[in-house]
């Protein structure tokens, strides 16, 4: 656990960067700081492994000061992964993920054969050892990056921006990396990010910052979209973060119907033999001669945003569910969608006020 | 140190022959040629090959290879060959001017952000136009900065003249060599480094003046020092 | 092997190499002066001015040095006399041939006492001024004198034979020298003092080297100093002006030694070198030297086997 | 010139072997002082200013006049090698100290940074990380120097101690072109050898700055 205790930061000659700020990081957490530039909350992230020293206030982590060891040896024992990486150049990846195994006091043999292994993890093959950072792209040096941070395995990783300098297709399956791989390691995780969807997508705990330095809000991304404590972190989340906040909930409480249901509304779904959805046809489509695609389908296991989605998107305005095997096994109807979602909002409403 | 030869204001006549402004007078004179005539060689060339392209090896290699030259050898061997006189002292002087320009006239043409370039003839500027209104005036600082190494350099080995029986700054130190005389010796180094740092300033009031504002980022200094409306 | 490593061991290997080249020609380490320091080393450290003449000299004295086993370093080149008796007395240099009435001269306020003027008598009266801890061996009888000396054509002109028939012209003519003649008693001020003479300009050039020559040939200077022993004055058919006032002493050759480094062999080895010498035959091996361009030590070694020395 | 060469074979040898010393000798000494100097010009920003203009004045002393001079300041004896030497080092550490100064911080901020981060103390982060990648800088710095002095150890024939400007002198009192030529040349290709070994030692040590020159 990672504790800010009434941490203070002024710069000389500026105004407070950080304004009595105090949480705490949950161990084993991604804890996310988020918020609009110059709002303390890089500041904050490096007072952690006291890149940045507290104008007043403490930082601690499971229970003992940071100041209370040697900056250098205290800095080994966290991660640290940057914007653009940060590699260094001079090195071949294999030795940049050596590096904190060496301060360390590691062999080198043993430090390079941890870099190769945690190479391995973050999915970058292993002839990729021997090249410098300049042979690479954008994510693979990130991967690197993440690879180096993880290599003398510390309980506590810090990630300032680590995903914003890559392309957004590339963002995306790095972040699903991440994801996976916090899963198996349990680290515990500050990172910051500018970007409130990544902060959603993939923080345990989010604390929305304000400019000045300080806390807006400090919850998890459920609490932020739903009951955002004040205009400014509703209005940081976003206009559609009611529709985002559908992704909280699975699909498997929507109300099904059988597929022949779907006459109501003058269409009729058509399948193959083995009973996977073809597409639509009827009035509904305008009774055209082949039959319209239906756009997608999804199972119970895909969030309720995916069914919502998917239900506005459909040309008969109806979502497809199938089981499995990709054979369909019900039909949700937008009238029965919005009735499911209203029912929510009063469910989610009555938690609020117990 | 004995510093009696400087401040004896015998040593300050500009009338006397011999006096101190005497051999500053001549010392900027073989000074002065040298970095003309160099320039007038070297920033065509630089600016040939920095426009075509053709003949870079020999522009970023000429540096090191002028430095290499040693400029006593140089002198010594021209006035064996020519005899004595100006023209030796001029030669060896200008061969060391050569090299900095040339390489910092190339690698000013070089800098330039080829979008810019291509910009100007796309407008429908003639090659001479590009070269001259767009290429040069952008070149500028770096050419700048060339020049003036070359300028110090010459300032310093211009010393080099008295040793084959000129005049100039370098009399002190030939003439306090001689006659053990090291306040005279003192003398001639002191008057030659700040001789060197005066002329160094002036050329950047210069460059100053004649580069655009626009390239040395003080318009945007400036901009941002006023006061927001 | 990691590439960083093998980067740190090219860089070892580099550095390695270049103290080699650093210490390579460890026979001619330039920042072991060890052995000219206060006599502490058995080696003796030979300068010579700079000009061929002298370098001649210095050379044929190593040599003969060397021929009786003893080891020599040379220091050649150095400067006018005013630069290389400072590297005489800082212990630099140990050993260097010298003229004895120039030498005299520069060791006497105000130049040589007066009726100083025969080689023995300027020998005699420079026992009394020599630098503490230094002496001189045997004179030769070679002889080679600072002159002024001028062009046919403008010994024709002005009428020119000896120094004194400078006076009533001096003051149109430029003189040519080595810059420590503007301040040495054997330079201008002697001029003034003996002959009254005060020239229009003084031109500091070279001691009677190619400068003087050149210029006294393309007439930028009217009258140069120049040695009497240099083949220039035959080859260009140069006028050198008699001295009557004896401004210029008798210039015997002898060498200058730190008494230190004096013992039986050396002085025995010096001896012989002096009495060989002559003005002519001086005269003849430096024009080896200057007209046929041969090297110093081959004209040294040709000189000491010719005399039977070596 | 190859007659004159075999003729003077031994002595040209010699001032050879002293020139390499003399010129080279102070560039070892060059890079041993610049190192902290130009580091500290870099850890104190306050010092960076005055150390450039020092280093710019100590350029401009003529080297004729700083062989002469510099027996009286430091003590040595006139005729010393020792001049030269410490002369030329002077001026290499004149150009190095603020090469070195320059090539630090030329380093990335963020990779520095991310040094510190890791865990790294100053001084192992400067051998690690900083000097490494100042390295094309600061060599690039060293081959001017070096090829300066090569051609700079001649003027000290003027004294008496100049390796090949020996050669030159002598070939001048003589008037006699052929060993001036030899010298020239001797010296030229020396600078040249010179030159091209740390162009050779930048590559085997900065593999990676040849790749990074390809990248965007």
């Amino acid at each position: 656990m990672i504790t800010f205790d009434e941490v203070v930061k002024v710069f000389p000659g500026g105004s407070a960067a950080v304004d009595h700020l105090s949480m705490e990081l949950p161990t084993g957490k991604i804890t996310v700081f988020v918020g609009p530039s110059g709002c303390g909350k890089t500041t904050s992230l490096r007072m952690i492994n006291r890149m940045i020293t507290p104008t007043s206030g403490r930082v601690l982590i499971d229970g003992q000061d940071v100041t209370a060891q040697d900056e250098a040896t205290l800095r080994r024992g966290i991660g640290y992964v940057i914007q653009h990486a940060g590699l260094f150049p001079h090195r071949t990846v294999v030795d940049n993920v050596a590096t904190v195994p060496l301060l360390l006091g590691s062999s080198r043999r043993e430090a390079r054969r941890a870099a190769l292994e945690v190479l391995e993890r973050v999915g970058l093959p292993q002839s990729f050892a021997d090249r410098y950072p300049a042979q690479l792209s954008g994510g693979q040096q990130q991967r690197v990056g993440v690879a180096r941070a993880l290599a003398a395995d510390p309980p506590v990783m810090l990630m300032d921006e680590p995903f914003s300098a890559v392309d957004p297709v590339v963002r995306e399956s790095l972040q699903r990396e991440f994801l996976r791989l916090q899963a198996e390691l349990g680290k515990t995780i500050a990172l910051v990010t500018h970007d409130i969807d990544e902060a959603i997508k993939l923080g345990d705990v989010v604390a929305v910052f304000r400019e000045g330095g300080r806390l807006a809000q400090f919850g998890t991304p459920r609490e932020l979209l739903e009951r955002p404590a004040d205009a400014f972190v509703g209005e940081f989340v976003g206009r559609d973060r009611g529709f985002r906040s559908l992704s909280f909930d699975t699909a498997d409480s929507v109300p099904v119907r059988p597929p022949g249901d779907a006459a109501e509304d003058g269409a009729e779904l058509v399948l193959d033999p083995a009973g996977r959805p073809l597409g639509w046809l009827g009035p509904a489509v305008g009774s055209p001669a082949t039959p319209v695609p239906t756009g997608g389908t999804f199972s119970s296991t895909d969030t309720l945003r995916a069914v919502t989605d998917l239900a506005i998107s459909s040309p008969v305005g109806i979502a497809v569910r199938v089981g499995p095997d990709g054979a369909v096994d019900g039909i949700v109807r937008h009238h029965d969608l919005v009735d499911h979602l209203a029912s929510r909002r009063g469910r989610s409403g009555a938690e609020r006020t117990a | 140190m004995d510093s009696s030869y400087l401040f004896d204001p015998e040593h300050w006549d500009p009338g006397a022959a011999g006096s101190i402004p005497q051999l500053l007078l001549s010392h900027l004179g073989y000074s002065a040629l040298a970095l003309l005539f160099g320039t007038l060689i070297a920033l065509p060339v630089g600016l040939f090959i920095g426009h075509t392209g053709r003949g870079s090896f020999l522009a970023i290699n000429a540096g090191n290879a002028g430095r290499s030259l040693p400029t006593l050898g140089l002198l010594m061997l021209m006035v064996t060959l020519l005899g004595l006189g100006l023209t030796p002292v001029l030669i060896a002087l200008t061969v060391l001017v050569i090299p900095p320009v040339l390489t910092s006239t190339y690698a000013g043409m070089r800098s330039l952000d080829a979008s810019v370039v291509d910009a100007a003839r796309g407008m429908g500027m003639r090659p001479s136009q590009v070269l001259l209104r767009v290429e040069f005036p952008m070149a500028l600082p770096v050419l700048m900065g060339g020049f003036r190494s070359a300028a110090l350099q010459v300032i310093a080995t211009a010393t080099v003249a008295a040793a084959v029986g000129l005049g100039g700054l370098g009399r002190l130190l030939i003439d306090g060599l001689a006659l053990n005389d090291y306040s005279r010796v003192l003398a001639g180094a002191v008057v030659v480094a700040a001789l060197a740092i005066v002329l160094d300033l002036l050329l950047g009031l210069i460059q100053r003046s004649i580069v655009s504002p626009g390239l040395t980022g003080r318009a945007v200094r400036t901009r941002r020092a006023a006061p927001a409306p | 092997m990691s590439r960083s490593h093998s980067a740190g061991a090219t860089f070892a290997a580099v550095t390695a190499l270049a103290l080699a080249l650093t210490g390579c020609g460890a026979d001619s380490d330039p920042l072991d002066d060890s052995g000219s320091d206060g006599g502490s080393s058995s080696s003796i450290a030979i300068g010579s001015a700079n000009f061929p003449e002298s370098e001649l000299l210095a050379e044929i004295y190593a040599q003969a040095l060397e021929a009786e086993g003893l080891e020599v370093e040379r220091s050649f080149n150095i400067g006018a006399r005013e630069l290389y008796l400072q590297a005489l007395q800082d212990g630099s240099i140990d050993l260097l041939p010298e003229y004895n009435g120039a030498l005299l001269s520069a060791l006497t306020e105000g130049g040589a006492p007066e009726g100083v003027s025969s080689p023995d008598d300027v020998y005699e009266a420079l026992q009394d001024v020599l630098p503490e801890g230094t002496e001189v061996l045997e004179q030769s009888d070679a002889e080679d004198k600072d002159t002024l000396t001028v062009t046919q054509e403008t010994a024709d002109e002005y009428g020119l034979e000896t120094i004194a028939d400078l006076v009533p012209v001096a003051d149109q003519l430029v003189i040519g020298a080595g810059p420590e003649w503007a301040e040495r008693y054997q330079g201008l001020p002697g001029l003034k003092e003996v002959y009254g003479l005060e020239f229009k300009e003084f031109r500091p050039l070279d001691a009677g080297g190619p400068l003087t020559i050149g210029a006294l040939l393309d007439g930028t200077i009217d009258v140069g100093n120049v040695f009497s022993t240099d083949s220039a004055i035959k080859v260009n058919d140069l006028v050198v002006l008699e001295d009557p006032e004896e401004l210029y002493l008798a210039e015997n050759i002898l060498p200058l030694i730190r008494s230190e480094k004096v013992d039986e062999t050396v002085t025995e080895a010096l001896n012989a070198v002096s009495a060989a010498l002559t003005t002519e035959n001086l005269t003849e091996y430096l024009a080896r030297i200057q007209v046929d361009k041969e090297d110093t030590a081959t004209v040294a070694e040709a000189f000491l086997s010719d005399t039977g020395l070596v | 010139m190859i007659d004159y060469l075999q003729r003077n074979q031994e002595l040209v040898l010699e001032a050879l072997g002293e020139h390499v010393v003399l010129a080279l000798l102070p560039v070892l000494i060059g890079i041993v002082v610049s190192l902290p100097l130009g580091y500290l010009g870099v850890r104190f920003p306050r010092l960076y200013q005055p150390m450039v203009n020092v280093c710019g004045i100590l350029y401009s002393i003529p080297s004729l006049a700083l062989f002469v001079i510099l027996p009286v300041v430091i003590g040595t004896k006139v005729l010393s090698p020792v001049n030269i030497v410490v002369a030329l080092s002077i001026y290499t550490v004149a150009l190095l100290a603020r090469t070195v100064a320059d090539g630090l911080r030329s380093v990335d901020r963020t990779l520095t940074d991310a040094a510190t981060a890791m865990g790294y103390r100053r001084i192992r982060r400067l051998f690690g990380v900083e000097l490494p990648l100042a390295l094309p800088v600061v060599l690039a710095g060293l081959r001017v120097a070096t090829v300066s002095n090569i051609s700079l150890v001649s003027v000290g024939a003027l004294i008496g101690v100049g390796g090949l400007g020996a050669l030159f002198t002598r070939g001048f009192q003589l008037f006699y072109a052929e060993p001036i030529i030899v010298g020239v040349l001797l010296s030229v290709l020396l600078a040249g050898i010179a030159d091209l070994l740390i162009v050779l030692v930048q590559r085997a040590l900065t593999p990676w700055a040849r790749l990074s020159a390809g990248r965007v």
